[in-house]
């Protein structure tokens, strides 16, 4: 039990994927402007990663390993992520349009956020079983989430500030970006698993 | 005519268009990979060489993939190539491949492969394609040269590893900036030299074009 | 009808360029395999003869979940164990290649295959002069370490002195080669 | 026991140079110029034309429409003409004036009425509502309407405001002292008006005199009651007295008889005991002309449509240079860019600051200090008040509830970085009431 | 070494088919038609991309939806002008009429200049400056020069240039934010090709505006009566030119007393 | 011909006498009693840091300001204060240079990117010390004895605390006569500072006593429950940074939530933050991070704390 918190604790402070493996960076940039769609973005993460980390596990303890296939990793993976994706995609659309109006736009874009892909082999790296799998699927889908969001309401904020022209936009956005790794270094040399 | 346009092509990527300094594609290796200039240089060829292969496949058959199928196959023909680095390096270059780790397998999903390849492999010619593969691979690796180079020469004192700097232990007076060497360093560092830029050109980036 | 050819040129295209990746990347696979993973075995092998310096061969012991590496000297002795260690230092995994004596009292050599620390500060595990420290260190009651050593006072038995300003990675060094001794010795039990 | 109050607000100096001088009387003006908006409403229309002669107390212009007030000369005297004229609320606007000829001759109509306490109420709101009494308090939202509420609405307490918490303001205390006993008549008018059972006034703890006075007057009166209220700005607004004396919160966008209460000035109970009893329309107001840019500061009695001139001139003209003439008080009175305005029905005062007491400093940004998210008492964000709008994102305010500000000005007082906030929600309000009215 | 790709081909296939027909049948089954007309984006493509809003329309997107369902005329995006109307039109296949392109004009001859009445401190904002007796200006009808046009308008058409306010024409594309913002109502749109203008907004009578203003419109008539057009009206005590009718001969500027008419090519732009 | 006109402007006509550079003089007045400590303790060494950080501040917000030809507000005291409480924040033996390029960051990237006072995000400061710790970390853990003037390395409470499981006594650490950053040594100092502000209410009561009452409860039950392997609640209050952070810093009214309620939650966040990184982190001292992270989600904090309306329903 203790152990399967640490994985979400790790993952959602400690080893936050955007802050500490700089993962998901292009979304981490393009979709922070505002705090309810960088909220929507990131629950569409957590929720595609989190599925994702079983499917990838299956197919990867069931059939890449058994069969020693362990190169095709990459590709099995990529097209578990993209298939999955669209499948949630028109899923959502289909079932609720509440849903899809908050996170089905955001789909699309997910398919080539590598944060989802690197989910799928951290979790083979580190030999997780299939339920810390789905948890460390999770807790990273919501360290991106914090990350994100954290930074759509400094960027909200920003709006009103008086930020030199030629660092509006992305560079400003890298810069407090490097502020928030700086204070999440806080918490670096926790226990993690 | 046709040269004009091919070396326009080629030419976009290094700066009117670039991939890092201009259209903020593929920022996870450009930040991840670039705490040394030789892991940038690595990563950045890696990239060009998955990029200008799967351009060339793309672009041939590019009648061939049906619309709704039309991304799961890009991404299964970028991955195949990406594998293909992947057990080069690990065959030829073992400390370069352990050191660039999992940002390897992330080429699959960098942004400015899969954009290229939606925006203008599969819709134009050969030529233009391999073209432009060219130009932005060429782009995104000499960024990440600059980038790497940057943050290893203030966090190490070399540049691909020659001591230009002399540290304090060896009788220099130089003391290493080790956040270089960190994540906010990388995104500090990157941070200002986008905005550098954008003074100097005087326009403000585009919006992250990505996704 | 239309839809149906779609579909089934949909369902064809996506399955071919799968099994042409597929068959590719088989073929690619079979022409690098056997450099990497010479490659790496052959890395693990000489961490394995840096750790026990006077072997000249080794052979694996599987135990219960562990795989201990029996060094063998020209004349055919037993001349140490050699074992992997991991363990989490400051910034993520360390692993560490460790030798010891036959009965486990000596430390003959560590290499670190393997560590994440800042560069320039824990990262400095991975420097020749730290892990020299440990050479021929006894291994009981365990390794200690000290900060900031006055340098008149002389080293204990088993201690190192730990980087500056990486307390925490000389420590996780020190702790993880303990634990796993002790392991390996309740194991041999 | 604990000092009755609300929370937020901000303690200004208090100035109250004129609280010892009593009330005098500003001899009849030679010319008095009446506007016809002297209230919250729409303007009354005159009923009288350029050289007709008119008698003090005469009707001069008539209510139009339910929201509006009669119009009464305050002199007797000639019509010289019915024209545009600087008001003091903003741009010129029509007004009558009159040219005096001395003899103050009261016109028919002001007569006494010994029998009125057997009045029924509505008579009494007929009596209020061509006297044209309004609000003295500042609103000068005409007064029979508050004492004509809805058939569906239960009122239960009268409160008069006799806070006057803005600083150097002192004729509400003057009159609290000099006239108790007709603001308690008037206070019982409203009471049975309203027939109501809880009376209160509200005084702030730094009128002593006052509060010693009014409780010494309705000593044995059962119902009333005289509440101390800490000294704090702004305890006189409707809303954060009712909070303090009745712990009732008027709900936003809501009027106090949301909460079954009536709030009058005291200067307006006087005025209706002054109709009531002596038929007397609202043809005069007790103001106070202080602050250091004045010789002589005063509490003066005035006819309405007096011009600012002759009040000053009286009270022995500006001491130094002037910087700012106010109507009103400090913190919600309005800067005066001529002496030619007269004193209409909403003048509590008249305020004249020096030049070196005049604030010029520069805006700065906004350090979010949260100063004024503390001293606002309807709980608002000023600072983002200010923020959005300085951006024009008029949606934005109205959400953080720009149109419940009543612009008292504690934000503004407080704000370390100078910044313009209430300027900023008047005109937030402005630009959401014609985006609304678009729609 | 056969084995192995066997399965390898298997899986990948595998993989590949199962995946596709997972799609294909999601595809069908889930399938929403939200189709929409890809004229929206064709037009969208036209458009100048500037959001100003001119339209009526929230962004030009919103507009081109409005356009295909038929709900905007063709020649409604303003700084597009007649070239995108025609493009436009010919992606809707319809054919637009002309439309004169109208440019805003300042009707104050001061344009912010004028004598003021009082000091004002506060917001630089005409339409804050407006709440306090109508601003500081002496005249009750004149531009108060604090720009709020110029912040408004989505072209930087409009700028300060010595305290007054100066309309480019060139980058005045007539889209009426300006208009529409004035708390002061002294803009007006008017032909691009009109160069007769009477630049005052005075409602006061002759003799106030006498008083306050050398260059205001006193309501004398003289140009209703000399205009051989008949293109002057006055109202409120202010002239009107109905730019119909006006042939522009210049008449009235010769004769107006106050030299508010003017021809513009006269005026020290 | 200029006519004699009155000013007109809305109202209100009469302003607090508190403006911005009144506020900020308070908070350098309040600072004086731990710059007098700390240059008893630590002597030249003060006074020098102190001096490096305070010019290198006032120096950079100038030639930023000049750069974007904004009005230059350099002695309105707010750089000042950026300057002196960094120094404050520092090893007293922390090379000139680094001190001053620590400041130049805080500064230029701290504060002026975003636009000058009133507009940055984080603690200038704070931000400060975090580039510095980050950059030159063994630098910026070498300590040094109070009333030394050569440089001894000493380990600070906190680190031994966390490294050799032994306590300082509470004596020291309130009087100041421990190693430890500059400013941060003397909680007295910093206490006589602090009601200074609290009585001339500069800062918000509200932030000190969420962090210090949640760093009370936090490290009573820690405590209780362990009372080997973590130290007392007193000690945990007079240790390192917390002091000075919790009345100087945290409330730097800038980067801190506006509302009421919003600073009850930034003070309990950055007490529980504290409590997490000295217990478990590979850092002895979380202060500094904890004021950071809360700044990071002050905007949130902002967003979700709006105060009801006066007499708004629900
Ligand atoms: C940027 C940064 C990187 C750090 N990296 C390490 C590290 O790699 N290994 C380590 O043990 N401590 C690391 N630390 C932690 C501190 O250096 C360490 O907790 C502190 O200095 C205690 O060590 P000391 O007892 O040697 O002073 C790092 C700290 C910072 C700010
Ligand atoms: C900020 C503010 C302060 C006020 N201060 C007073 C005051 O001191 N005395 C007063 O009689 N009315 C004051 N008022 C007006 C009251 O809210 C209320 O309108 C008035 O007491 C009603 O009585 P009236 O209609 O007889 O004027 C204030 C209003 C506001 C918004
Ligand atoms: C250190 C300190 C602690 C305080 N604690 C409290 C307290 O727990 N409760 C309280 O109501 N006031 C406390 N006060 C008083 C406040 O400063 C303030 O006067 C009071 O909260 C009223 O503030 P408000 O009008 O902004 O609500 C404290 C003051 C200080 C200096
Ligand atoms: C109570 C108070 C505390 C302050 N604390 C800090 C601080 O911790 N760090 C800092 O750089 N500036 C501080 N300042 C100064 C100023 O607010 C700071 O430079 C701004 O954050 C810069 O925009 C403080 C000011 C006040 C009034
Ligand atoms: S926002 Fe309005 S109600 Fe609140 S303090 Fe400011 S002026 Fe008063
Ligand atoms: S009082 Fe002024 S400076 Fe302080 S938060 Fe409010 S608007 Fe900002
Ligand atoms: S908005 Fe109107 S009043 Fe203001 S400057 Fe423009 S034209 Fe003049
Ligand atoms: S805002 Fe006015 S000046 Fe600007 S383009 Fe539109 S009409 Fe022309
Ligand atoms: S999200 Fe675009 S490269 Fe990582």
């Amino acid at each position: 039990m203790n152990e399967l918190l640490l994985i979400i604790i790790s993952a959602v402070v400690i080893n936050n994927f955007v802050l500490k493996y700089f993962l998901g960076i292009c979304p981490f940039l393009g979709v922070s402007k505002q705090v309810e769609a960088s909220l929507s973005m990131g629950m569409a993460v957590t929720f595609v990663m989190t599925l994702t980390a079983p499917v990838v596990w299956l197919i990867n303890t069931f059939i890449l390993v058994k069969f020693d296939l362990r190169f095709l990793e990459y590709v099995t993976d990529i097209i578990v992520i993209a298939a999955l994706v669209q499948l949630v995609e028109m899923f959502i659309r289909k079932t609720s349009h509440g849903l899809y109006r908050t996170l089905g736009i955001y789909l699309p874009l997910i398919t080539t956020n590598c944060a989802i892909l690197f989910s799928a082999l951290f979790l083979v790296l580190r030999g997780y079983n299939l339920i810390q799998s789905t948890l460390f699927g999770f807790g990273s889908g919501v360290g991106f989430t914090l990350a994100i969001v954290i930074m759509a309401g400094i960027r909200e904020e920003l709006d009103f500030a008086d930020v030199p022209e030629a660092l509006q936009g992305a560079a400003s956005t890298l810069i407090i970006a490097g502020f928030l790794a700086l204070a999440f270094m806080g918490f670096s040399g926790m226990p993690t698993k | 005519m046709r040269q004009y346009i091919l070396f326009k092509d080629a030419l976009k990527g290094l700066w009117k268009e670039n991939p890092v300094f201009r259209q903020l594609l593929g920022m996870c290796p450009t930040l991840a990979v670039t705490n040394a200039a030789i892991f940038g240089l690595s990563m950045g060829l890696a990239t060009f060489f998955v990029l200008l292969c799967s351009s060339i496949i793309i672009s041939i058959f590019r009648r061939v993939f049906p619309h709704q199928v039309r991304i799961a196959s890009f991404v299964v023909i970028i991955a195949t190539f990406v594998t293909v680095v992947d057990l080069f390096l690990k065959g030829n270059f073992p400390e370069i491949s352990k050191a660039l780790g999992p940002y390897v397998p992330l080429i699959v999903v960098n942004c400015l492969i899969l954009g290229r390849q939606e925006v203008f492999a599969s819709k134009n010619p050969l030529h233009r394609a391999v073209a432009d593969a060219l130009g932005m691979g060429i782009g995104f690796t000499l960024a990440l040269i600059a980038l790497a180079s940057i943050r290893e020469l203030l966090g190490s004192g070399t540049i691909f590893g020659v001591q230009i700097l002399t540290l304090v232990g060896e009788g220099g007076r130089f003391r290493p900036w080790i956040i270089m060497l960190l994540p906010a360093g990388a995104f500090l560092t990157l941070g200002t030299m986008i905005g550098i830029s954008n003074f100097f050109t005087g326009r403000a980036a585009k919006k992250s074009a990505c996704h | 009808m239309k839809i149906m050819s779609d579909t089934v040129k949909m369902i064809a295209v996506l399955t071919i360029v799968g099994l042409i990746s597929g068959g590719f990347l088989t073929f690619v696979y079979e022409q690098t395999i056997s450099k990497a993973e010479r490659k790496s075995l052959e890395s693990l092998r000489k961490a394995i003869f840096v750790v026990l310096p006077e072997a000249v061969d080794y052979q694996e012991l599987k135990l219960a979940d562990q795989i201990l590496y029996q060094g063998i000297d020209k004349s055919g002795q037993k001349v140490g164990l050699a074992f992997l260690v991991e363990g989490s230092g400051f910034q993520g995994k360390i692993e560490i290649m460790v030798g010891v004596d036959q009965d486990l009292s000596r430390l003959q050599n560590i290499q670190v295959l393997e560590s994440v620390e800042t560069p320039g500060l824990g990262g400095k595990i991975t420097d020749q002069e730290f892990q020299d420290q440990f050479k021929g260190i006894a291994a009981r009651p365990k390794i200690t370490y000290v900060r900031n050593r006055n340098p008149v006072t002389p080293k204990k038995p088993g201690e190192i002195d730990a980087i500056t300003g990486a307390t925490i990675s000389s420590k996780a060094v020190a702790d993880m080669i303990n634990k796993e001794i002790v392991r390996v010795w309740e194991a041999l039990q | 026991m604990r000092i009755r109050s609300f929370r937020g607000g901000v303690h200004p100096p208090e100035e109250k140079i004129t609280s010892q001088k009593p009330i005098q009387e500003l001899p009849l003006p030679k010319k008095v110029v009446i506007p016809l908006s002297q209230h919250t409403g729409v303007p009354a229309r005159p009923t009288v034309k350029v050289g007709d002669r008119v008698k003090t107390g005469q009707r001069i212009g008539e209510a139009q429409g339910p929201i509006s007030s009669n119009i009464h000369t305050s002199i007797s005297g000639k019509i010289t003409s019915i024209e545009n004229h600087p008001h003091p609320l903003g741009p010129p606007s029509l007004a009558i004036t009159i040219e005096s000829d001395g003899r103050d001759e009261h016109h028919p109509s002001v007569k006494h009425n010994n029998d009125y306490f057997k009045l029924h109420p509505n008579e009494i709101r007929e009596i209020v509502r061509g006297a044209g009494i309004v609000g003295l308090g500042g609103a000068a939202f005409p007064t029979h309407v508050k004492l004509s509420p809805p058939e569906d609405r239960w009122i239960d307490t009268v409160i008069l405001n006799g806070c006057e918490c803005e600083p150097y303001l002192t004729c509400d205390h003057r009159l609290m002292i000099e006239k108790t006993y007709e603001i308690i008549e008037g206070l019982k008018i409203i009471a049975k008006t309203l027939e109501v059972t809880s009376c209160y006034v509200g005084i702030e703890k730094n009128k002593e005199d006052a509060i010693k006075a009014m409780r010494e007057e309705i000593r044995n009166k059962a119902n009333m009651e005289i509440v101390s209220l800490k000294t704090k700005y702004p305890q006189g607004s409707e809303k954060q007295l009712i909070e303090a004396i009745l712990n009732r919160k008027v709900p936003s966008g809501g009027l106090p008889l949301d909460v079954g209460v009536v709030v009058q000035n005291v200067g307006t109970a006087l005025a209706i005991s002054e109709a009531v009893k002596k038929g007397r329309p609202l043809i005069e107001r007790v103001i106070t002309v202080t602050g250091r840019g004045i010789k002589n500061p005063a509490n003066l009695r005035v006819r309405m449509g007096t011009l600012f001139k002759d009040m000053i001139d009286y009270c022995g003209g500006f001491a130094g240079k002037p910087g700012k003439i106010i109507m009103g008080g400090a913190l919600m009175g309005f800067a005066q860019h001529t002496l030619d305005v007269p004193v209409i029905k909403g003048t509590t005062g008249i305020l004249l600051l020096t030049e070196d007491e005049v604030n010029i400093e520069e805006p700065q940004p906004c350090i979010k200090c949260a100063r004024c998210v503390d001293s606002c008492p309807i709980y608002l964000l000023p600072l983002y008040l200010g923020i959005y709008g300085e951006k024009e994102l008029w949606r934005k305010c109205e959400e953080l509830g720009a149109l419940d500000c009543t612009e008292c000005g504690c934000c503004a007082y407080i704000c370390p970085a100078r910044i313009p906030l209430v300027q900023l929600i008047k005109l937030a309000k402005q630009e959401i009431a014609a985006y609304r009215k678009k729609k | 070494m056969g084995n192995q790709l066997l399965v390898s081909l298997l899986t990948m296939g595998g993989l590949g088919l199962i995946l596709s027909i997972g799609l294909a049948i999601a595809n069908k089954r889930l399938k929403v038609e939200v189709e929409e007309d890809p004229r929206i984006q064709e037009i969208a493509s036209v458009l100048p991309g500037l959001n100003c809003g001119a339209c009526g329309f929230a962004m030009c997107s919103g507009f081109a939806k409005a356009l295909v369902e038929g709900k905007a005329p063709a020649n409604g995006c303003i700084p597009g002008g007649e070239e995108v109307a025609k493009q436009v039109a010919s992606i809707l296949r319809i054919e637009v009429e002309a439309r004169e392109k109208k440019i805003a004009k300042i009707l104050c001859y001061h344009r912010g200049k004028a004598r003021t009445q009082f000091d004002y401190q506060g917001l630089e904002n005409c339409r804050a400056a407006n709440l306090l007796f109508g601003g500081n200006k002496t005249c009750l009808y004149s531009c108060l020069g604090l720009g709020d046009c110029i912040e408004v308008c989505p072209f930087d058409a409009i700028t300060l240039v010595n305290g007054k306010i100066e309309i480019d024409e060139e980058r005045c594309t007539g889209c009426g934010k300006c208009v529409s913002i004035c708390p002061k109502g002294v803009v007006a749109l008017i032909p691009e090709e009109k160069k007769v203008h009477i630049l005052c907004n005075s409602k006061d009578k002759g003799a106030i505006v006498r008083k306050i203003c050398k260059e205001g419109c006193i309501g004398c008539g003289i140009c209703v009566k000399v205009c051989p057009e008949e293109a002057i009206t006055l109202k409120d005590n202010l002239a009107y030119i109905d730019y119909e009718k006006c042939t522009e001969c210049g008449i009235c500027a010769e004769k107006c007393p106050t030299h508010v008419i003017q021809v513009t090519s006269n005026i020290e732009q | 011909m200029k006519e004699e006109h009155f000013l007109v402007s809305t109202s209100p006509h009469i302003r607090s006498a508190e403006d911005i550079p009144k506020i900020m003089y308070a908070v350098i007045i309040a600072l004086i009693p731990v710059a007098i400590a700390s240059i008893y303790f630590f002597r030249l060494w003060a006074i020098k840091l102190m001096a490096v950080c305070i010019i290198t501040a006032m120096g950079t917000e100038d030639i930023f300001q000049r750069l974007r030809k904004k009005d230059i507000t350099v002695f309105d005291g707010s750089a000042i204060i950026t300057g002196l409480l960094l120094a404050f924040i520092l090893p007293p033996s922390l090379p000139l240079w680094a001190a001053s390029l620590g400041t130049f960051f805080a500064i230029a990237l701290g504060k002026q990117i975003f636009g000058g006072l009133g507009y940055n995000i984080f603690n200038p400061a704070l931000l400060g010390r975090a580039f510095l710790m980050a950059t030159f970390p063994v630098l910026m853990t070498t300590w040094t004895k109070p009333f030394s003037l050569d440089v001894v390395t000493s380990a600070t409470p906190l680190a031994q605390m966390k490294f050799a499981q032994s306590f300082v006594s509470h004596q020291s650490l309130f009087l100041g006569n421990v190693s430890g950053s500059l400013g941060e040594t003397s909680a007295l100092a910093i206490l006589i500072g602090a009601s200074f502000l609290l009585i001339r209410k500069i800062i918000d009561w509200r932030i000190p006593a969420g962090y210090l009452g949640t760093v009370v409860l936090l490290s009573s039950i820690f405590w209780f429950i362990d009372p080997k392997g973590f130290a007392d609640p007193l000690w945990h209050l007079l240790a390192g940074g917390l002091i000075l952070g919790a009345f100087f810093m945290a409330p730097d009214m800038v980067t801190t939530p506006v509302t009421k309620r919003g600073r009850w939650v930034f003070g309990i966040g950055c007490g529980l933050i504290l409590i997490v990184i000295r217990s478990w982190s590979g850092l002895p001292e979380g202060v500094m991070y904890s004021i950071l992270l809360m700044n990071a989600i002050t905007p949130l904090i902002n967003r979700f704390t709006h105060p009801r309306i006066f007499g708004e329903q629900k």
